[in-house]
């Protein structure tokens, strides 16, 4: 059994989650317990998993490890094949511990709970699978597996919130039921899928530029695709994958997701999925089309700073708590996207760094969000006021989070965000570091402004009777996350040397090349 | 005579049938349109045989009829429900499923 | 050459289907009245035996001087209608026995009939039993499209007359059209063999002929701009019967169109093939845009199953065995899915015909399981992984692309989004509003099998697609090939 | 125990005493106990950096000792050596000589706060000394640094602690918002130092500053804009009269002693940097020389004894900044030190006067001395050591900044620090002679000497600002080379303005029936400093161009962007619905449709051929 288990790890993180959903669609509905434990167990499962592979990641050796191949498909070369890299190890670790703050989050949810969790572990099997599958397909499939249980996630279990009909559209307003939450919902999946389609039809111009015969990535890796394929794929891939990513303009089914998403929905959409979209666009459209992401850098990284920027000026202007997280998600997710196009060594890292320190912070955030907004019934900021007096552990964890989005040392954020500017200022095109910079700023301004207006000054003012402190598993996920970004945030060593190795072996594919092909233009 | 000459009266047929088709109110009537066009085909199949010099042609006409009696067959017992339903056999009258 | 007894060999499950379908008119005759609910097992026991017979007995090789070919390719479309006819039958159980106790005999007769149709059709050879097995298959379906006449005692189904007066004047127009085309082509090309009728000189007339065969066949499938029947069908004839109707002229049509495109029209498809474009692009667009405001969701199926048909059509266009086996495999994943979703409706609404989005709201509360199977085949349709038409979608699109045609890939991604617009908006109705009632839905078993072997199905196929595939793929090729 | 370990000790210390105290809840709601837990931190921390103030008087480069931080490898570069990011420890003299004074004021300062917060809730009690444990823990981070990259980590941490200290009264809306003032100004300057280290490490591989770097000029002018940010140099001074709002010990520890001069410890550590950038150097001085001048102008006319010595403490740190802009690290260095210690007594002792009336207002203190022998002594020292009078620690360590900068020929700067020594005195002895010496007023009745907890601190720091002076060769060998104090023209003329300041300051406000007349003459300057026209355009441009610009992204994006995603499914919808009336439901329509079709396509298929 233990070497059974050992041999299949990988595939055991991706099943356990998708097993535990199953039981707990067979459990009877009354029995509430027992589906949350069933979901916990499929948490813990994973992250325990996640956590094993880590410690038996071998560094020496590098590369994929851990290879599992299954014959899906044999016919036209689709495997169901799973194994692990630098970056993989550390985004398993960012999905187990999402996961599991995430159920802990929503453990006592009390509409529906069955469904509710049974999508949702088939959501993070999902993230686990596109995390580990090493076939473009199988990455596909996860990946759609992983996007499109959202649409009930917040479609049922969602909230409210109007926007108000202004601009040249308000007529449309007035036909959709802008801020419900099947309008978001429904905006959500369709922008998605929208990407998936562009991403499905570059999969299937590599596969037969690769020869028809195989997905497998490291196939597809090693081919060189014709110029002129690369150079319309991947503005394809980057888009598409870019969609989820929250890159602008393809964002805006964000703020209106995120805002009507529920809690554990909201963790995990903001903490992982986005990082599915960012990790596709690296993983897939960087990697397997070298010359095109040359190509286009300068416009994903161009784009990527409007992001960070954009994203941050957006998020000063809302009065809606959740509206804010959403748009600090667009700004820090530009800097992902912006660490991706530097085709540097450090870019890179911190690219990857900042998924696993934004998903930890942005988890947080909305673990946050969800507490204030079930005990004060209202998201509107300025409505709020003085919080901390009934609520203070739930103000300092808050403050917390705003400090790592912020870039402080010391939290996850700050390494991350230093990295992907160093990278910026190596690459091609230095001045992507400065909005970069400036937009760590703006995120102090609006972050910490938000955090006073809510917590502290006068107040609260008799409406909000409710307010009290988090209670029971609430903390496990609070202090959890918390924990964890004070942790990698002062010993980053512990993730970023796994994310360095794969950086470093799978970069020099992609950026070797534009060096010299710089040297040359000289 | 020549081949043309039988085709010419076949396509006159069919379009005739046609026309009938589109003008007629009466459901019997659009029957009847429809078998027009029908037959203008089995013209052409008679008279391909006969200058093609084999006789599958024949044959294909001689199902084709049988095929068509069956169609009216059916025809005219969906035009007796609808009469029975409505009252009327126009067919502007069945339009209630539409959009 | 006399026909031997031999010949009847690759036909030996056509004929017992043939006989089984008089044996179950012979029973009714001797069944007395509120027993008859026995010759629908009776069917269902024939159609499973003949399925399970296809197994087992060798039906390959030609019959009747190469007029019928048997072989890889008939089988599988056998196979095809045998599935659907079984799960119509299951389904229809209930719903013949509560709606025409006295009639129930003449509904599996038709039904058995139809399906002689469409299982002799695809392995025809020769124009004159392609037009015969084809209007087999087409002149019963519209008698079942009307089955629920006037006098029927719940008194609500005014509209089944003119559903069936609809598809019926439509399909004899359409047969008319394609009686003409198949005169002109025999006169041109002499021959009524399709390989004969391949080696013709393209003259105007023939192309005249060739295109008034194929949109004499593009009405059974549905495809744009003959589709108009399809969506007043759907909505007025009963649930069963349009679950039936949604996928067996479909089956029919696309072997037709197979046989007649790629092997009669092989050497002159060059003025096809811009009319099948011009076809394939209008039905994705009217298909997936009309479906968008419907109400009623027989009616929305109706246009969405338009546009499911731009997609078969891709697979045909493409014309490589490639792409012709894609269109097999899609039309099974399609085959389950549409069923899957027609019975679920007629769990909802058994009494009625047309059925508003509204009747679903809350279904998973009332029965989450159905909800959960609607939810399955809603997402198959759609395209979305894990359920059997995401593989037949994404196959498509393959076989698209190989085919040089990366816009149409393009073109047909971005449908397949708007189509999940109408299909998320029926699994909203049943998923996020409050049930309408708080009735519990009476499901039979009969009809909760046939759900259960759909959503079977649509996971099985869509969990692990590769047996279906390959068979499909090797089908197309032996047809391609001309081995049958 | 080795030096490092020491060092460790001092830092780490501090660091579990703060950590422990947030996860444990009891602990940190037990009363007096956080408090004393913390005070005995502060007091071993104290210890190990005296013992290592021993070694460093022997031996000036003690230790370095580094550690991999974050993986670094530049794509293609030849190195077979993987380069690394590092943090580390290092020990030299003026680390250790920070260290002391860092250790050394926060012990007094969580001493007297004892007393101080004493009637405070116990939960804000104990988040008070967690918050000043965590202080700790950050400025000695941000003193061990072995380059400037961990400079910077401590310099971003102790500005955390500064907003969480500031905001520690964060019922008081004026005091949230001080607290995000002080926090967004000084992030606002730090993005110059995340540049200037990102510009550094990218072209010299490291973040040590030592070396010869070409980029010196860039790279110095972006650190010296965090400086300006975090020692509150003009125009980026505006967030130190705010945190005021902070208690007073805060003030004395964070906003007057350590973390505001963290920014000149940076140009200290960085000296050899700065040294390559000359014209950074001189941008220094006369940013310094301004600050100098202006903070002790407006000082002049506040009647918030705290708001003085925060405007008083950005005019010191515009000397110092001053002196190494001049290119003198000792100078500036010296400075500090002496500084910390005057100012962080004065602070200590401002407070005792705040705490005995309940009020900041200098007016509503008058005649306190009576009351107040102790307090108001420690005060009185620490003005005297303030207005450069001779014999006290700051008249040793300005006499040698304006000599520096008078050698460096920087005269204009030079004038202005003159100017700024003699208002120095002048308002200095203002606040003395109308706190101390003034007319009673009815606040004070009550007033009487605070307990040992509040003056023992005052006792302690009195000692080195008394005679911290004295050291300045052996001090001044410990982090440059060694200085000996010398009589100068230039330090006498400082010396009799700032006497000149004092009698001034007497005659208007000490004397009975002071020159009233003289008091018009430093009206208009009053309305200007009252005016905050700094703090003006800074609010505009928050308010009105920042959150404006804001606002107009926020509704961009709602009402355009979004509203473009919106019309195009809205306009697909549109399309389907206006298809419906093609479907009319009559059968002929059909049959119409399809022939018409039937005959089209074979147009179009003619047509194609």
């Amino acid at each position: 059994m233990g070497n059974f288990a050992h041999a299949h790890l990988l595939s055991i993180i991706v099943a356990a989650p998708a097993v535990a959903a199953l039981v707990v669609l067979l459990l009877p509905e009354s029995e509430r317990l027992a589906i949350r434990m069933a979901a916990l167990f499929g948490a813990l499962c994973s992250l325990a998993g996640s956590i094993e592979v880590l410690r038996t990641y071998d560094t020496a050796q590098a590369g994929l490890q851990r290879m599992e191949r299954y014959a899906l498909v044999p016919s036209m070369g689709i495997d169901l094949s799973l194994a692990v890299d630098g970056w993989g190890v550390s985004l398993l670790l960012l999905t187990g511990i999402i996961i599991t703050a995430g159920v802990f989050a929503s453990f006592t949810l009390e509409e529906r709970p069955k469904e509710f969790f049974a999508l949702l572990l088939v959501l993070v099997a999902g993230v686990f699978g596109v995390f580990v599958a090493q076939d473009i397909f199988v990455f596909f499939l996860f990946y759609e597996v992983a996007v499109l249980p959202m649409y009930l996630l917040i479609g049922v279990w969602g909230s409210h919130g109007k926007v108000e009909a202004h601009g040249p559209f308000a007529f449309i307003w007035k036909r959709f039921d802008v801020g419900g939450r099947e309008y978001a919902a429904m905006k959500l999946t369709l922008m998605l899928l929208v990407g998936s389609a562009a991403i499905l039809v570059v999969i299937i111009a590599m596969y037969f530029a690769a020869g028809g015969t195989s997905f497998d990535l490291t196939h597809l890796a090693n081919t060189k695709f014709p110029r002129e394929l690369q150079l319309w794929a991947f503005p394809l891939l980057w888009l598409g994958f870019g969609s989820l990513a929250g890159v602008f303009p393809f964002h805006t089914w964000s703020p209106d997701g995120h805002a009507a998403a529920p809690t554990a929905v909201s963790m995990l959409h903001a903490g992982v999925l986005m990082k599915l979209g960012a990790f596709g666009v690296i993983r897939i459209g960087m990697m397997l089309l070298p010359e095109g992401a040359r190509y286009w850098a300068p416009w994903v990284g161009g784009i990527a700073v409007i992001n960070v920027l954009y994203g941050a000026l957006s998020a000063m202007s809302q009065k809606d708590l959740k509206y804010i997280i959403a748009y600090s998600s667009v700004s820090h997710m530009g800097v992902v996207m912006l660490g991706a196009a530097t085709l540097t060594v450090d870019g890179w890292n911190g690219a990857i760094y900042q998924m696993f320190a934004h998903g930890m912070m942005t988890g947080l955030f909305f673990a946050l969000v969800g507490l204030i907004y079930g005990r004060a019934h209202t998201r509107l900021i300025p409505r709020m006021g003085g919080f901390a007096k009934d609520m203070p552990w739930v103000a300092g964890f808050f403050v917390l989070a705003g400090l790592s989005s912020l870039g402080l040392p010391g939290l996850a954020g700050f390494v991350a965000e230093f990295l992907v500017f160093m990278g910026a200022w190596q690459s091609a095109h230095s001045w992507w570091a400065i909005p970069g910079i400036v937009g760590a700023w703006v995120t102090a301004v609006y972050v910490l402004n938000a955090s006073r207006t809510i917590f502290f000054g006068t107040g609260p003012s008799d409406e909000f009777h409710e307010l009290r402190d988090a209670h029971g598993t609430e903390w496990v996920a609070l202090w959890g996350l918390s924990l964890c970004l004070m942790l990698f945030g002062s010993y980053p060593r512990l993730i970023l040397d796994f994310i360095h190795i794969a950086t470093n072996e799978y970069l020099p594919k992609v950026a070797l090349v534009a060096d010299q092909l710089a040297v040359l233009a000289r | 005579m020549g081949l043309s000459a039988y085709l010419l009266v076949s396509a006159a047929l069919f379009c005739l049938g046609v026309f009938g088709l589109l003008t007629r109110r009466n459901a019997v009537g659009i029957l009847a349109s429809v078998e027009l066009m029908a037959n203008a085909g089995n013209i052409n199949l008679v008279a391909f045989a006969r200058f093609n010099g084999n006789a599958t042609g024949q044959i294909f006409a001689l199902f084709s009829t049988a095929l068509t009696v069956a169609e009216v067959v059916v025809g005219l017992a969906l035009v007796i429900l609808l009469y029975r339903s409505r009252g009327d056999v126009l067919v502007e009258s069945a339009s209630e499923l539409k959009g | 050459m006399t026909p031997t007894l031999e010949d009847l060999r690759p036909l030996s499950l056509d004929l017992a289907l043939l006989l089984g379908a008089f044996a179950v008119l012979t029973v009714d005759l001797f069944l007395p009245h509120g027993r008859k609910r026995a010759l629908g097992w009776l069917t269902l026991a024939l159609l499973l035996g003949v399925f399970t017979a296809s197994f087992f007995v060798d039906v390959s090789g030609p019959a009747f001087a190469g007029t019928y070919l048997g072989g890889p390719w008939a089988l599988m479309w056998k196979r095809i209608a045998l599935c659907a006819g079984a799960l119509t039958t299951l389904a229809s159980l209930d719903h013949v026995d509560r709606h025409f106790p006295t009639r129930q005999g003449e509904f599996y007769l038709l039904l058995l009939f139809c399906l002689t149709g469409m299982t002799i059709l695809p392995g025809v050879r020769d124009i004159i039993p392609l037009i015969i097995s084809f209007e087999l298959m087409g002149i019963p379906l519209s008698v079942l499209a009307a089955y629920a006449k006037t006098e029927d005692k719940d008194g609500v189904h005014k509209h089944a007359p003119e559903a069936g007066l609809k598809l019926y004047l439509v399909s004899a127009v359409s047969t008319a059209i394609t009686l003409f085309g198949l005169s002109l082509v025999y006169g041109m090309s002499g021959a009524t063999k399709l390989d004969a009728i391949a080696h013709a000189q393209l003259s105007p007339l023939l192309s005249v002929g060739m295109l008034m065969t194929l949109a004499g066949l593009a009405f059974k499938i549905g495809a744009v701009p003959f589709h108009m029947w399809i969506p007043d069908t759907y909505q007025g004839a009963p649930t069963p019967v349009v679950a039936f109707l949604s996928v067996a002229p479909k089956a029919s049509g696309f072997a037709a169109l197979s046989a007649i495109l790629l092997i009669a029209f092989r050497a002159n498809q060059a003025p096809l093939a811009s009319v099948l474009v011009l076809s394939i692009v209008a039905s994705l667009l009217v298909g997936n845009l009309m479906a968008l405001p419907q109400n009623d969701v027989k009616r929305m199926l109706g246009y969405s199953g338009i546009a499911q048909v731009g997609y078969m059509l891709i697979g045909l266009y493409t014309g490589t065995s490639y792409g012709v086996g894609m269109l097999l495999f899609y039309l099974t994943g399609y085959l389950v899915s549409n069923l899957g979703v027609f019975f679920v409706l007629e769990v909802v609404a058994p009494r009625r015909f047309g059925v508003d989005v509204s009747e679903l709201d809350g279904l998973v509360r009332r029965a989450p399981w159905l909800g959960l199977a609607l939810l399955m085949f809603l997402l198959s349709l759609a395209g979305i992984p894990f359920a059997v038409g995401f593989w037949a979608k994404f196959f498509i699109f393959m076989a698209a692309y190989r085919a040089g045609q990366t816009w149409l890939v393009l073109f047909g991604a971005t449908m397949a989004i708007v189509s999940l617009f109408y299909y998320l908006r029926v699994a909203r109705a049943a998923f996020m509003q409050p049930p309408a009632t708080n009735e519990t839905l009476q499901i039979r078993p009969a009809l909760a099998a046939a759900i259960i072997v759909c959503l079977l199905g649509v996971v099985g196929m869509g969990l692990y697609p590769a047996p279906f595939l390959e068979r499909a793929a090797a089908a197309a090729q032996a047809f391609l090939e001309g081995q049958g | 125990m080795s030096p490092i370990q020491l060092a460790l000790l001092a830092t780490f210390l501090p660091l579990g005493t703060a950590f422990s105290l947030i996860v444990l809840p009891g602990v940190r709601r037990a009363g007096k106990l956080p408090g004393y837990i913390s005070v005995v931190t502060a007091l071993v921390a104290l210890v190990s950096a005296l013992q290592l103030f021993a070694y460093g008087l022997e031996v000036h480069d003690i230790a370095r000792v580094t550690t991999q931080w974050l993986p670094h490898s530049v794509l293609g570069a030849s190195s077979a050596a993987p380069s690394t990011i590092e943090i580390g420890v290092l020990l030299d003299g003026l680390s250790v000589s920070m260290l002391v004074v860092v250790c050394l004021v926060a012990f007094c300062v969580q001493v007297f706060s004892l007393g101080y917060m004493a009637d405070e809730p116990p939960a804000d009690f104990g988040r008070y000394f967690t918050w000043q444990s965590l202080f700790l823990f950050a400025m000695n981070t941000l003193v061990i640094a072995p380059n400037l990259l961990q400079l910077f980590l401590g310099w971003e941490l102790v500005g955390l602690v500064s907003y969480l200290l500031i905001g520690y009264y964060w019922k008081k809306p004026s005091a949230a918002r001080a607290a995000l003032k002080a926090f967004w100004i000084t992030k606002l300057a730090d993005m110059g130092l995340v540049a200037g280290l990102i510009v550094l490490f990218v072209n010299t591989g490291s973040f040590n500053w030592t070396g010869t770097v070409a980029v010196a000029g860039p790279v110095t002018l972006l650190l010296f804009i965090a400086v300006m940010g975090k020692s509150a140099q003009f125009p980026l001074h505006v967030w130190l009269p705010d945190a005021m709002e902070g208690p007073t010990p805060v003030s004395a520890l964070l906003h007057a002693a350590t973390m505001v001069a963290a920014g000149v410890f940076l140009v200290a550590r960085a000296h050899p940097l700065f040294e390559q950038a000359p014209n950074t150097q001189n941008f220094m001085a006369y940013v310094g020389g301004f600050t100098a001048l202006f903070a002790s102008i407006v000082a002049v006319v506040q009647n918030d004894i705290k708001k003085v010595l925060a405007y008083s403490t950005c005019s010191q740190l515009g000397y110092m900044v001053c002196a190494l802009g001049a290119g003198s690290q000792v100078a500036g260095f010296f400075h500090l030190t002496t500084h910390a210690f005057f100012k962080a007594m004065l602070f200590l002792a401002a407070g005792g006067l705040i705490h005995a009336v309940h009020s900041n207002d200098i007016h509503h203190m008058g005649g306190l001395f009576r009351k107040m022998k102790l307090t108001s002594g420690a005060f009185i020292i620490g003005a005297l050591a303030l207005a450069g009078v001779p014999g006290f620690s700051g008249f040793f360590s300005k006499d040698l900044i304006l000599e520096e900068v008078w050698e460096r020929g920087l005269y204009l700067p030079f004038a202005a620090l003159l100017i700024a020594a003699f208002l120095t005195a002048f308002y200095m002895g203002r606040v003395v002679f109308i706190a101390l010496f003034g007319k009673p007023s009815e606040h004070a009745e009550h007033a009487h000497e605070s307990g040992f907890a509040m003056t023992f601190p005052l006792v302690v720091l009195a000692i080195p600002a008394l005679c911290a002076g004295y050291f300045g060769a052996e001090l001044s060998g410990m982090y440059g080379e060694a200085t000996h104090f010398h009589l100068s023209p230039v330090g006498m003329t400082a010396s009799a303005l700032g006497l000149c300041g004092i009698g001034l300051s007497y005659f208007m406000f000490g004397a009975p029936q002071g020159g009233a007349a003289l008091r018009t003459v430093f009206a208009p300057l009053g309305r200007l400093a009252a005016s905050g026209i700094v703090d003006k355009s800074f609010l505009f441009g928050y308010r009105t161009v920042l959150r404006g610009f804001a606002g107009g992204i926020g509704w961009f994006d709602r009402y355009i962007i979004d509203g473009l995603m919106n019309a195009i499914g809205y306009v697909t919808l549109e399309v389907g619905a206006r298809l419906r009336p093609l479907q009319t439901g009559k059968v002929q329509d059909y049959v119409y449709v399809m022939v018409v079709a039937t005959i089209a396509l074979g147009t179009f298929a003619a047509f194609l051929r």
